[in-house]
């Protein structure tokens, strides 16, 4: 970093991104990575990114119908998540925010538990945090990157090698909790990787806006650990990188800040507008960059895949979209009890009293219906 | 004029403030090309440009810290925070300097500044976008805590709310952003701190705010079916609080109901009831009774009609004061 | 064992917690090497290690938020805010995660925090030294929020509350760290949740919390000489409520005093003046009085003693409900 | 910055400090700084130092005597704060933490007025805010940093010059609020100059555990604008680094962060004993590097002060104390009433009520003595 009279310069910082795989598919030759995947790897990394597409779109259309109060789509950020979710081992925990249905089915929880949420079911959703290692959504901005912090200090402490996933959007990185869950982590070097779906959007706020950083992932020199950037629509890109951020969290070393440069394909969520404040080109642009085709014309070109996987997981995919369907159009709310079950561990006097009352109520529409 | 929304009014009341004087500022998340996610802020941006309606990067204590450093510096911003839930972050900008700058200045230094939330359930919302927070505010020494109920006094009183000297929350029941009223483009008589009167009666009181408005008129007019005379008061701003016309009220019928969405234990309505039985405790011929929600978070949306207060909840309390 | 202040007992609380249980950790800014700027954590950096007891960053929404981490891998953290005017930082993570984790994960994901917050007045502090900021935390569901009043309750709440399986706010009357009580180190059979009666009455019931409890027994035995039987009532835990214990009293006497050093309006008082009226509105002779703050941000230490709820205001209070 | 296959690295931030006297008050030669300061700048910049610092000291003496309820004495900041004043107009406005008493006096603030803070007369202090373009003292770490972004944001926006010195410490860096605040001043380039006090302690949490970043000026790059790193206890450093800082500022080039790396020699408060955390050779260490003795020593190699003049500026050091004893000693509260007055322009009816019940139970008082 060049020095003015001894000031550090913004305009100094790098900001190339990491790649691995070219838009049409070729891999990049002496990036110095060497990603260490067999045949069954590739095979499932490209099984997931098509399950979750169209679980997600799944999502978007249940919401068009009715069955759904708002979804959040992932369209175009399936690579960055299944990429970086591919390096983790099985007891690592992820630690999301409000898209992340993609590493939610690498955990393998079963999308309908997920869109129960967005159906209004169940606030954080319907899964078991602890047997799918994997908390629940988190949708106040940031505030879950704590969480990966202080789960990631407690591993340490305890001497143990889990790995805490923590992440969060491009916009999240104003948020106070960002910051205040990145200097925790690296003051006791935690094994935490940051993960930053860079998907250039805060609902309407573009990244410009957000923040005059010339990257996102510079920001992590202020904590003291290394910060990267990779290009978030090459899967295999986002794989060496969170290989490499994982291995030195379980190796000691501790935090990463990982700044995967994606593109949030659909509305924010399907309450919003995208025409108010972003173009066709841009969207196209995206378009023609989608991680799913690039990484499916890499495997193609080198003979990994046949058309006969590819159909099995269209079919698979198709099962899941039936399943979600059948699962979630039509179905009843929580038992209303549920209200006051969860609140404590045990519910306390006046709690008991107003459950009555409301049985009181509900017998009471009951009798006039 | 044809019938207006409360979003609409409200988009007019900033429309109208921001002519009327230069230093009045918009800032918020998605406030600008957006017309935030309520389109409140419709299309100010594009008329008063980027140096009036500022979209700010994603991080509400950052909102109302720069609000203040604004304010200090002349401007008159008016913030706004996406959904009540999102106000938690500024909690400590709020209490620790909105509330007590000026005091702590001994006067010299008011902060005019406005807070906007949208805020209340009812809309099918995902978590944290459906809280009533107004009893975090109204314990909050230095706030003004303002709720309209419907388009015409959400139009006056955000006016009167950029043109107070103090910093005012200023919270828009969410619910009712879509409720219409045909009525002319000029702020009405009525202060901040001014209750209304909705509906006159003889036979019971019944205090409300903001969204439950709505729902308390629908059940004056259930109960006069029924030959019940309630006396509706739409308190209007919490803080201050209109004692004088609650007083008088409760004076006449002798009987009590105070309704809000927010749960009940630790609700304002407990600020209410109170205040009702230390000032005139030999008028009351029954309890005052509070109708909220129960004492549980926020719950799902295909749970949240069991939760909030509805006619038969008011109605049952007023049968219980009426009945004692 | 000779007289121990409140102080040392939350020191000897925290050892014995640490010692039974492994799990457990205490984090917060200056707990380790100074033992908090009140020593309530003294010398358990050196006993337990720098991985019991953690120095954190200046950052409360940091420290709550990891403590919320930490509890979901296994711990059971106990977190200190230097002061409750501090607090206000860590809002967010308070009451949207720690408060609802337990709901929002079906109870699958309970959050054993304690959060322990030196609270009120009387010291002479500088601004924010001085909150009393429970009625945020009641009016939040999913939090319970506990207060001593003695040494030996504040040892055997603070063990209690780190053994909860729920998040647990701790509220320390830091005026009263220096009282002296000769106790047992050994948890009493007094639950959270349960109310304790400081002194049996027949005459009125003054109900109280934290720090204003003893300043009600000044008040009780000042009463009693003049022939005035009080019944005092230490809540010790604001949520869970014992209501039980307050409306049997209340029964017997018919007339209740509330006293907390907060600001009245929204206050804990209301909540329970309005419970006693809906509950019992019959036995009252005399209207619940509320006594508390005034509606002003804490005032600066030379004026804090016009402010606190002293003697003779809780008194005249009680002269108040007795000749209604 | 070496880039270690794509990541940025901390381990290659550069540490360095600008300094343009060493310690024994000898000039540096070409460091590339040149102060513009003619005689008697340099001389009023050594009475500020002093004055402060005799200031300080009556601050701590009082509270020693009962004076005071609690004192954070500025001893061995002096420098720091007074070579940044300097640098700055009239006009432009300072939001200080609670320890800025030097700058506070630069700004024509008598002491008196700050010192009522710490006697519990009034919080915030005694000052008019916009008569000296100073805020009120803020005691929640870090919070004061968003008045002056939005202060600097407010000036941009009106098309002045006027430039907002935001005050804090190494440990404020810590909390949220001093994140989001370089953040919405580096996106609109504000006129913002943050100035942090590394005094190396937060009560009694060393820096190190404060945060693992490499130096606190490196924290600038993940909000797009320069840091530096200055000698805090080298007055003519911290002057050329402000100036270039306030320059910056007005030219509309956007916010600055200045790492001003110095020691707290006294306790946190009065209320505090250092000696649990920290040793006395580290005190002795920065005892050696007295920032108004390396600066006297400048000016006597330099044949710029005269005893004379020295003298002159200890007698008034000691009429100030005398001042300040005279007004602080026994001084009297507030009345009560004012308690009512300033909440709100003006008071409710509630607020009157309550008003009146005090008078009541006062006129109580009076008539049981
Ligand atoms: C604390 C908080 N403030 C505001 C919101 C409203 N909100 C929801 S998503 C969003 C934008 C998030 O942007 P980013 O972090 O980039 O994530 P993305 O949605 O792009 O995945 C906002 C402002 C919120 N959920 N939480
Ligand atoms: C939000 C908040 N948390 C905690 C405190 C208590 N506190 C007062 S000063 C201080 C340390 C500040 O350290 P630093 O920022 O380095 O400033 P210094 O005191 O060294 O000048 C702490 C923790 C506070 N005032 N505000
Ligand atoms: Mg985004
Ligand atoms: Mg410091």
């Amino acid at each position: 970093m060049e020095e003015r009279r001894g000031f550090v310069d913004p305009s100094n910082v790098p900001t190339a991104t990491i790649q691995l795989l070219k838009p049409d598919g070729t891999l990049i030759p002496d990036t110095g990575y060497e990603p260490d995947l067999k045949k069954d790897d590739l095979l499932e990394i490209y099984r997931y990114m098509v399950l979750a597409r169209r679980a997600d779109l799944e999502g978007t259309n249940l919401q068009r119908q009715g069955e759904l109060g708002v979804y959040t789509p992932l369209i175009g950020q399936e690579a960055a998540q299944v990429g970086t979710g591919y390096a983790l081992d099985e007891g690592d925990w992820i630690f999301p925010s409000y898209r992340e249905l993609a590493l939610a089915m690498m955990r393998k929880i079963d999308p309908v538990d997920i869109l129960h949420l967005f159906r209004g079911t169940w606030h954080g959703g319907m899964w078991d945090p602890k047997e799918h290692r994997f908390a629940m959504y988190s949708v106040p901005i940031a505030t879950q990157t704590l969480h990966a912090a202080g789960f990631g200090i407690a591993a340490k402490l305890d001497g143990a090698k889990t790995v805490a996933l923590a992440c969060f959007g491009d916009g999240a990185t104003s948020e106070g909790d960002a910051h205040e869950s990145m200097n925790f982590a690296g003051v006791w070097r935690a094994p935490v990787v940051f993960f930053c779906q860079n998907n250039q959007y805060a609902i309407s706020v573009p990244l410009s806006k957000q923040t005059a950083a010339p990257t996102i992932a510079v920001k992590a020199l202020g904590y003291g650990f290394p910060g990267v950037r990779v290009d978030g629509n090459d899967v295999l890109a986002c794989y060496v990188v969170a290989q490499e951020a994982v291995r030195r969290a379980r190796e000691g070393l501790g935090p990463t800040l990982i700044e995967a440069v994606t593109f949030r394909r659909g509305p924010h969520s399907t309450a919003d507008d995208p025409t108010r404040y972003r173009t066709d080109e841009e969207l196209k642009k995206w378009e023609a960059l989608d991680p799913i085709v690039r990484f499916t014309r890499y495997l193609e070109a080198e003979g990994i895949i046949t058309d006969e996987f590819k159909q099995k997981v269209e079919d698979e995919s198709k099962e899941i979209a039936a399943h979600i369907r059948a699962e979630i159009v039509g179905a009843g709310p929580r038992p209303a009890h549920e209200l006051f079950e969860f609140v404590y561990s045990e519910p306390s006097d006046i709690l008991r009293r107003e459950e009555w009352l409301l049985y009181e109520e509900l017998a009471g529409r009951e009798d006039e219906s | 004029m044809p019938a207006m929304t409360m979003a609409a009014a409200l988009n007019e009341a900033l429309r109208h403030s921001m002519k009327a004087d230069q230093h009045v500022v918009v800032l918020g998340e998605d406030v600008g090309k957006l017309g935030g996610v309520f389109r409140i802020t419709d299309k100010l941006q594009q008329e008063f440009g980027e140096d009036r309606v500022l979209d700010t990067p994603l991080a509400e204590s950052g909102i109302v810290g720069t609000a203040i450093g604004m304010a200090m510096y002349g401007l008159r911003p008016v913030a706004e925070m996406q959904f009540d839930g999102f106000t938690y972050p500024a909690f400590e900008q709020i209490v620790s300097h909105l509330a007590k700058y000026g005091s702590r200045s001994r006067g010299r230094m008011r902060l005019p500044i406005v807070v906007r939330i949208p805020y209340g359930g009812g809309i099918g919302a995902v978590e944290h976008h459906s809280e009533s927070l107004e009893a975090y505010f109204t314990h909050t020494a230095g706030l003004k805590v303002v709720t309209p109920s419907t388009p015409s006094d959400a139009y006056s009183l955000l006016i009167r709310s950029i043109e107070d000297p103090d910093p005012v929350m200023f919270l828009e029941p969410k619910r009712r952003y879509w409720i219409r009223e045909d009525f002319e483009l000029e702020p009405n008589g009525l202060p901040i701190g001014k209750a209304a009167i909705r509906n006159e009666g003889t036979d019971v009181t019944l205090i409300t705010y903001g969204p439950s408005v709505r729902t308390c008129q629908e059940a004056v007019e259930e109960a006069a079916a029924d030959g019940v005379s309630i006396e509706l008061i739409d308190l209007r701003s919490l803080i201050p609080l209109d004692l004088e016309t609650i007083m008088e009220s409760v004076k006449k019928t002798g009987r009590a109901v105070v309704v809000h969405e927010a749960q009940v234990t630790g609700g304002f309505g407990g600020e209410i009831a109170a205040r009702i039985m230390e000032d005139d405790f030999l008028s009351l011929h029954a309890p005052v009774v509070r109708v909220g929600g129960f004492d549980i978070p926020y719950p799902p949306a295909k749970l949240e009609d069991v939760h909030l207060p509805d006619l038969d909840r008011v109605l049952d309390a007023v049968d219980k004061v009426l009945n004692y």
